[in-house]
């Protein structure tokens, strides 16, 4: 069920020069069932030049203190804005948005969650979920250099963690898809959410060895429920999909990455 | 309470409150956060004869106080309209309007014929007027000529209440008015989106796809208000106001400026409760001022 | 430093950067606020053949991201500013433009006769395209033939530049821009004020005393920019962009949408230095793209 | 010299229920000259529907402690923003716009001093720069009641407070114009700031009395400066004068006032 609540921020970490944790409660104990991969449209309060919603990722979600987190990457006004949040301070949310990553149907499946800069967002959530289904977690996290790598301890609870870096100031050095995992390792699943060239390039891996992948899309969105059609992307057949609605998540096989 | 019984020709709305198409798609996709019920109306996207994939990405950019679309039209044409979407949302309790669009007279008739087939629609909106493609209708919409063409086909296929959308990229969006008028419509609405472009300075690039796109939101407000305020003098059918309104003081002002009835867009996207927020504000105005019903004020701007 | 010199017409510019008429008084209403020798060039105030009170108040009122105005051309007339301001101003070391409007052709060509007659005068910038005055030139920048007739005269009575402002209320600002062309301009500057209306939804009154007015800042700049691209793509004599510029990135998206230079508004009033810093801000991001000089950008996006 | 400064809230404090005084400091010591009646204009950021900046009169200055004090109603968007301002807050002002009050000419000028509502801003710093220039200075001020009575006793360093309320709680009871002291003293000069029917029926005793006499006007206003002639009155030839930089201080022999 899509609500639109007023969330009170509970706690605002600076987690690197360019991203903060937003940590926001639901005060009357109303938070909505959340999917790993779904994500909110942030109303931004006291920017002038920030007109629209921020659609951002569930990064976590913990029912029982009624928390939701998200990883925001400082890029604009919107996201800077978000930044002066003081704890205590209400913000409007849409949620839960789009859909989130499919559940894999064969049990202790192994699972690659690749991410790249703040698309890691969403792999948090999502290896909590594989977890707690009884699926085993891989997460291979790829960043520019050491100061973009974020948040190691709390992907290690769910699972292993892999990190490349673009300089091998930490973990191996390139790109996620230069990995040694990659090929050491047979995966029943991937889930990917970073930058297109990089999902591109996973998707390739995938394809090539015949596995489930799954990708998570961004885009400009203007009402994130799928009424608006201002966030398409198309499809393999030609068709403009809604990446809110229809998405963010899709399979490489309906996406038009073939080649 | 106030009366907010407002009338479009031969239809009568429970309230003054539409939403504007192509910003509340088939109304469903807002069930969740409003009671649909409570509309006055909910005219919903943008319809062609064929099925229209739109326009390439981005579509989408984000101005002072607005917002920039070259969405394009997509849809999946009337006939699909027709078998798979008319059945789920037929019984919602309101009042549903099909916006229907055109490249040619032939295909706008066409498609008004089938909308007719569909018992519980109650009306078209014709847009002569979007910006976003080149036979999206705004050939039509900018010559007198062009709107008594499309509107006299479409009232010939038509019987039921048709509301003609005018596009304020004219010189006199009056001359439209008339135009519409003259040729047979039950009401214009007013106004489509102003064409507009943004550029990303750093990159060098438009934001938008197809460079140019429609410009809608609180920015466009103060234009809006301006053609309904025109056209309201010149016409004795009623006029459908919209552009820009964000809650009820925003709709306040267009009932004053001579509109019938409003309709909300752009303002879904950052509130989606924003048309029952603004039913229930437009009765509050009413009953603070003393006014028994919606009827009173229309027009009614003190010059 | 990137080489910052323009071109309009016979006139060299030594930064694209000119000061929008109406909102910049006679320019000694900034001087305590910015070097003005540091402009490109500067627009006073509109002018007309006889003195005019303008409108009755109130002039002003805000909007979205913007404000109407219907100021109505308030000013002493032609032969108050030769002598009495004229004297004051010819010496500041910019390039100094005077608008002009007027209600007929006599009356306008008779001005810029006398306009022709001070020196350092170095330029016309003529205002078909007020929409707050009746007789305020708007009539003639609405049709192909007002626009031919009232530049033909004023071309005839006036041979140093001749730049032509157009207004956005039209079907095809191309059209107009190439009438314009035709009768003899050196140059288009576009866009003047959208028009527009604001209501007081509580006292059921407009806010301006002339129901409409001029719609000016950021929430035009979308219209404006598309204005220019298409004029610049239709036009082969420069054209001068402007409408909601509050920085430099704005003015860079005018230049990349083809402006040969830029005015500053409306943005005069939220900072009284912007003008110098949208000059160190182009000269900044031509530095950081590493061109030479900002002839190196205009027209160049990349679609 | 005008100037564009960021002051520096140095203190905000709520008056009553819709008054607050922003105490404002230049921290580089460059707080120009202001006379008494001029003007600043004030740049309200994180306001969404705030665009043009905000007219307010000077309502105090302290050069010592280049501090600037400002009484602000509370009654829009941009009032209301400028009441959330915190200390440290940077606010950008233009200033000194606009003319200020005339001195009297003659020495130990008997002068009244008439405000109404928030009108009474300027008078506290013209209070305090009559009496320093040896002038005998009276406040006789107006509100609706009790409640809107402010700063009593800042006015009375200045010179004798006479207070008028409509429904009688405190001072006299009715308007400014029906307190006793009109009848019981003879003054040289008269000024006025407030609502404009207020200074229009003490221009009226005014001109019954043949003193001299200024008033403060209000308009709408965009650039402050004389710039963009949206802040017009008609004067008594019927001609069009800016209010901010031919006024907002006239002398009513100016205006059109006089049946
Ligand atoms: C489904 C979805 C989930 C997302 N999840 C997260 C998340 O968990 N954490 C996070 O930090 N960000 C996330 N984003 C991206 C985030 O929405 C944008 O960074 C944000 O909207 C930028 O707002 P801004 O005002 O700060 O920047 P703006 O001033 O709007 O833009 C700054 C720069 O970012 C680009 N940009 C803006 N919006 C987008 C967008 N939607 N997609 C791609 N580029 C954009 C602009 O082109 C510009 O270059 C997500 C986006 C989508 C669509
Ligand atoms: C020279 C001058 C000096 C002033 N000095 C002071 C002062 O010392 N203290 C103070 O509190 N206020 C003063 N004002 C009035 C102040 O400028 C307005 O109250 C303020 O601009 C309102 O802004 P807002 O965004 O809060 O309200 P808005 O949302 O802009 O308007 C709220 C209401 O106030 C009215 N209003 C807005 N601006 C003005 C205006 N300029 N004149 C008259 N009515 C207006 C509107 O019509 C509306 O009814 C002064 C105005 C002028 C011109
Ligand atoms: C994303 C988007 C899509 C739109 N699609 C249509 C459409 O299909 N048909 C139509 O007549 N108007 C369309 N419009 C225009 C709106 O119905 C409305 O006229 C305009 O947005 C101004 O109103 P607003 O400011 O309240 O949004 C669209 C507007 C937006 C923002
Ligand atoms: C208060 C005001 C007065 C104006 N007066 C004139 C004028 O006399 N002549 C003219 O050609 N344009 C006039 N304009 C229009 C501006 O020059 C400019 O075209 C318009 O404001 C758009 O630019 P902006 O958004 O940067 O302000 C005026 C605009 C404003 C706001
Ligand atoms: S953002 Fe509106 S349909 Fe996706
Ligand atoms: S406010 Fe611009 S001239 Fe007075």
């Amino acid at each position: 069920m899509k609500k639109q609540l007023n969330l009170k921020v509970e706690n605002l970490k600076k987690i690197t020069e360019q991203h903060i944790l937003l940590s926001l409660v639901a005060p009357n104990g109303d938070m909505p069932e959340i999917k790993a991969g779904q994500f909110v449209e942030v109303k931004v309060d006291n920017a002038p030049t920030v007109f629209l919603r921020r659609p951002i990722s569930v990064h976590f979600v913990d029912y029982a203190k009624q928390r939701l987190d998200l990883l925001v990457a400082l890029v604009g006004d919107g996201t800077r804005k978000m930044a002066t949040l003081s704890v205590g301070d209400e913000v409007s949310v849409l949620l839960p948005l789009g859909n989130g990553f499919p559940m894999p149907t064969k049990a202790g499946a192994k699972c690659l969650l690749v991410g790249g800069g703040v698309g890691i967002a969403p792999l948090l959530y999502l290896g909590d979920r594989l977890k707690a289904a009884g699926h085993q977690v891989s997460f291979l996290l790829g960043a520019r250099n050491a100061g973009g790598v974020m948040l190691e301890d709390e992907f290690k609870k769910f699972g292993s963690l892999y990190l490349t870096t673009e300089d091998g100031s930490v973990g191996e050095k390139g790109f996620v898809t230069n990995h040694s995992i990659l090929e050491k390792e047979q995966f029943d699943e991937i889930f990917v959410c970073g930058p297109t060239p990089m999902m591109k390039a996973v998707a390739k891996y995938a394809y090539a060895k015949n596995i489930e992948c799954y990708v998570s899309l961004e885009n400009k969105m203007a009402c994130g429920l799928g009424a608006c059609l201002c966030c398409v992307t198309e499809d393999n057949k030609g068709h403009n999909r809604c990446v809110c609605s229809e998405g963010p998540v899709f399979n490489i096989n309906e996406l038009p990455w073939q080649n | 309470m106030a009366k907010l019984e407002t009338k479009i020709g031969g239809l009568t709305l429970k309230n003054p409150v539409l939403t504007a198409s192509g910003t509340f798609g088939y109304g469903t996709e807002f069930s969740e956060f409003i009671d649909l019920s409570r509309l006055g109306g909910y005219i919903i996207k943008g319809t062609t004869l064929n099925p229209r994939e739109g326009n390439p990405y981005p579509r989408m950019a984000e101005t002072p106080s607005g917002m920039l679309n070259c969405v394009g039209l997509q849809n999946k044409g009337v006939h699909y309209l027709k078998d798979h979407i008319y059945p789920n949302i037929k019984d919602i309790d309101s009042c549903l309007i099909v916006n229907l669009s055109g490249s040619t007279v032939e295909d706008y008739a066409e498609a008004a014929e089938i909308i007719g087939t569909m018992d519980k629609v109650q009306a078209i909106e014709l847009n002569i007027s979007c910006p976003n493609v080149k036979q999206g209708g705004m050939a039509f919409g900018t010559t007198t000529q062009g709107v008594e063409q499309v509107v006299s086909a479409v009232r010939k296929a038509y019987n039921k209440t048709l509301i003609v959308k005018l596009s304020p990229n004219v010189t006199s969006i009056t001359d439209m008015a008339l135009a519409a008028e003259a040729a047979g419509a039950d009401s214009v609405s007013l106004i489509n989106t102003l064409m507009g472009m943004a550029i990303d300075a750093e990159r060098r690039k438009p934001l938008l796809s197809m460079v140019t796109g429609g410009l809608s939101g609180p920015c466009v407000k103060p234009v809006a208000l301006r053609c309904v305020w025109q056209v309201a003098k010149a016409v004795k059918i009623p006029v459908v106001g919209l552009g820009g309104i964000m809650n009820a003081t925003d709709a306040i002002e267009f009932f004053l400026a001579g509109a019938t009835a409003i309709e909300i867009g752009t303002a879904n996207f950052i509130d989606p409760e924003t048309t029952v927020k603004v039913v229930d504000g437009i009765n509050e105005y009413l009953d603070r001022h003393n006014f028994k019903s919606i009827t009173e004020i229309i027009g009614q701007l003190e010059v």
